[in-house]
């Protein structure tokens, strides 16, 4: 019994310091929004233009203008600011985001990712993912560790297209948590339920454990 | 001074496009999409064209209504999903494909609207999208040499708009409409608001009517909403 | 006698076409804002940020927040635009700025411009002199045709250091009007008081009469 | 979400500046200057500074007053004129001045903030402006490649802005802020008017407030007037 995708989200959260900007990708990312630690205020960023992303609007409150960057619509906060999407990978591009949440498809022990195409099926493209993973200077992967069949998806090269190399910064799986460090993946938590063998055989890249390894606090 | 830009409607705006014409078209999904104009061209059944846009719409919206007619040779977009027919076009190889990454979309837009030829950027290094590409390398990191759009035609959406082709958007449908329309060599703008000159404050306006060539009042905006998420009311 | 400035100004307002949008320098070109023609509707740039850059304010009613390139106090119209300075020189590069009138120091006769600096003396700086040559498609100076000691500003080699090279396509001096042609200074107007040989005397450049020369009409 | 940005005062804005730093100054001739934050650096006596801004302001106004004490080791401007104590240091070799054309001086400040190295420009090429400059050819044609600026500290001056950040401009007092207030490591903003987060349209900020980072109600503002030009009332 690994972490849920919420557990997954809530171990995440604590990297959320305050006063950060922060750009969640879709999927188990998004769902960080909803374990902000209290006393920690943070801004959103959604890469179609948004600064201070809010929640969902109440039902019959949708505006068709008012969207996130996976299409949902959303509301904006006071302090909110809109601009085009130039500026706004701008400001990824210029550091200013601290911190940068994505899915994966892969990830190789010296920080590539592979999350945007799989050969031989329909191509959807890489949306704002290079851009992001590029300029990013945190970079936190959260992903299930094994694919549907039981793979590992922590490798030591990544079998996929890649969206960037040597740039993630730390993956946190179902499994545990796993820093990028030249000696390849780190794994400084694991999950309460879940053994270092466990960790080791569903690990295909370089792993090493911590000396102070510890369970993942949830 | 008072340049005019107003035409009479989409139909007129679009008349002189010629087929095989590439034309950006502004927008993000379905949000802040040039409804009109597309209809028009769809009307007119204008083709062969290369569409620059950061999405090809959904399979009944967007550029998908152009996709469905067959007027698309090629599409120049970040994303492509959520679009049958889309798919089924690339499969069988009608339709050509570039696909670029969204940050490096909009930059492009944005430095041919301040006249800069190539820009360097890290996304895609080190991947397919680098791939005969030109590189550079600066304070020991490699970047690709990415060109300025050259693109005949523009289409945005505007919130609001004057006849001398200032444009304000409004929320997040802002997106890419900005920047093609500084792209642009003839940028066509359709507003749900066309308004007289003076009735927008000078220091709130988006895009200055110098970068538009072409504007008018659009009309029936169905708006359409990709992924409706709503939570509950308190 | 030579045009008056006022009518150097008035001759180059007869370049102007409905629809253009210009930059005018300071001095001379100043003052072609004054003639524009009827039925010829301009707009007026000012490269530090405005769009349909409009008269003087009344008295009592300068705003020091709203300003021209040379610093002077203006008024707004109706349908202005104010933008930052990036994007300001942005559409002058672009090409969207279809006529730019400067003066200058020297002009040679392959297009090229000196008017920003004096070697020994104060170097006060380009501003936006450079950008503007580099980039506007359609260049006109307004000029007097010789300098206070009598020696020909119209130059086969500009003296001073330049602000651009072959950029101009026309100047309009005191005594007439000159294209840049591949010949050299092509005189196709000249002020109605001033012969042919009076242009060729004060003209160091290469200079080529045109077939159908005429006087300058105002 | 309310990251608060707020210091008290000028004084507690620049305290951290360190002799030797490298500042940007908003403003354009002295429209637009952030007036307090010159009065405090002037009253702390920070020195050795390299000052980027597009003038060098007036004998008594503007950077002009940090001249008057010494405190500028370099000035890089567009345009210096109108400044006898400038005209002073510098012909006495007390002042170092680099001149680079006005476009490119807002572009490397846009590129700083978009995270853009270097940019390609035609502006000064075959001038002194191109001497030891790295150059490529595109199209038949020679650019300079001219660097983003890296300067530790951006001071602007706004018309209203939110303890996020949130900045609007007034007229052309916009001019070289939003692009300065992208381009430093560390941005001050004085506000003529200081409003809590909400009071702000989103859709009309000019400089959205992750690009800051310390903002303060100024307060007597002088907004001096360089050329004061009027016309007769009709």
């Amino acid at each position: 019994m690994g972490l849920t995708k919420e557990q997954i989200a809530q171990r995440i959260s604590k990297e959320l310091k305050d006063g950060y900007y922060v750009n969640l990708g879709i999927g188990i990312p998004t769902l960080v929004a909803n374990y902000i630690p209290e006393g920690i205020n943070v801004v959103l960023q959604s890469e179609n233009g948004l600064l201070g992303m809010g929640p969902f609007p109440e039902e019959g409150k949708e505006d068709a203008d008012l969207i996130n960057a996976g299409k949902q619509t959303i509301t904006t906060l006071p302090g909110s600011a809109i601009f085009d999407s130039a500026m706004s990978f701008g400001m990824i591009r210029a550091g200013k985001v601290h911190l940068t949440v994505l899915g994966a498809m892969e990830v190789a022990d010296n920080g590539d990712i592979a999350n945007w195409k799989i050969p031989n099926k329909m191509v959807k493209g890489m949306g704002g993912a290079m851009d992001l993973v590029a300029a990013a200077k945190n970079i936190i992967v959260a992903m299930q560790h094994t694919n549907p069949k039981g793979e590992s998806k922590l490798l030591a090269q990544c079998s996929l297209p890649l969206t960037g190399i040597k740039c993630v910064t730390k993956v946190v799986t179902d499994l545990g948590v796993f820093e990028i460090t030249p000696e390849g993946f780190k794994c400084v938590e694991h999950a309460p339920d879940v053994s270092i063998e466990e960790i080791k055989a569903k690990t295909a890249g370089r792993l090493v454990i911590a000396q102070d390894l510890k369970p993942v606090a949830i | 001074m008072s340049i005019n830009k107003v035409v009479a409607s989409a139909d007129e705006a679009i008349k002189d496009i010629p087929d095989g014409a590439t034309i950006m078209f502004g927008g993000f999904g379905l949000c802040g999409l040039p409804e009109n104009c597309i209809a028009a061209l769809v009307k007119k059944g204008t083709t062969n064209l290369t569409c620059i846009s950061n999405n090809a719409g959904v399979d009944d919206f967007g550029i998908g209504l152009m996709l469905h007619k067959k007027q698309v040779k090629k599409m120049i977009a970040s994303y492509v999903g959520e679009n049958a027919e889309f798919e089924r076009q690339l499969l069988s190889g009608e339709l050509e494909v570039e696909l670029i990454p969204q940050g490096t979309l909009a930059t492009r837009c944005l430095i041919a609207g301040y006249g800069i030829p190539f820009v360097p950027v890290l996304a895609g290094v080190g991947t397919e999208v680098a791939i005969g590409k030109e590189t550079l390398s600066r304070n020991g990191k490699e970047y690709l040499i990415e060109e300025a759009f050259d693109a005949s035609f523009a289409i945005v959406k505007a919130w609001k708009g004057d006849t001398m082709g200032n444009l304000i958007f409004k929320d997040t449908a802002r997106n890419f409409n900005p920047l093609m329309a500084m792209a642009g060599k003839i940028t066509i703008a359709e507003v749900e608001e066309l308004v007289q000159p003076g009735e927008l404050d000078p220091n709130m306006i988006h895009t200055p009517g110098i970068y538009v060539h072409r504007i008018f009042q659009g009309s029936h905006y169905e708006k359409r909403i990709e992924q409706r998420t709503v939570r509950k009311a308190n």
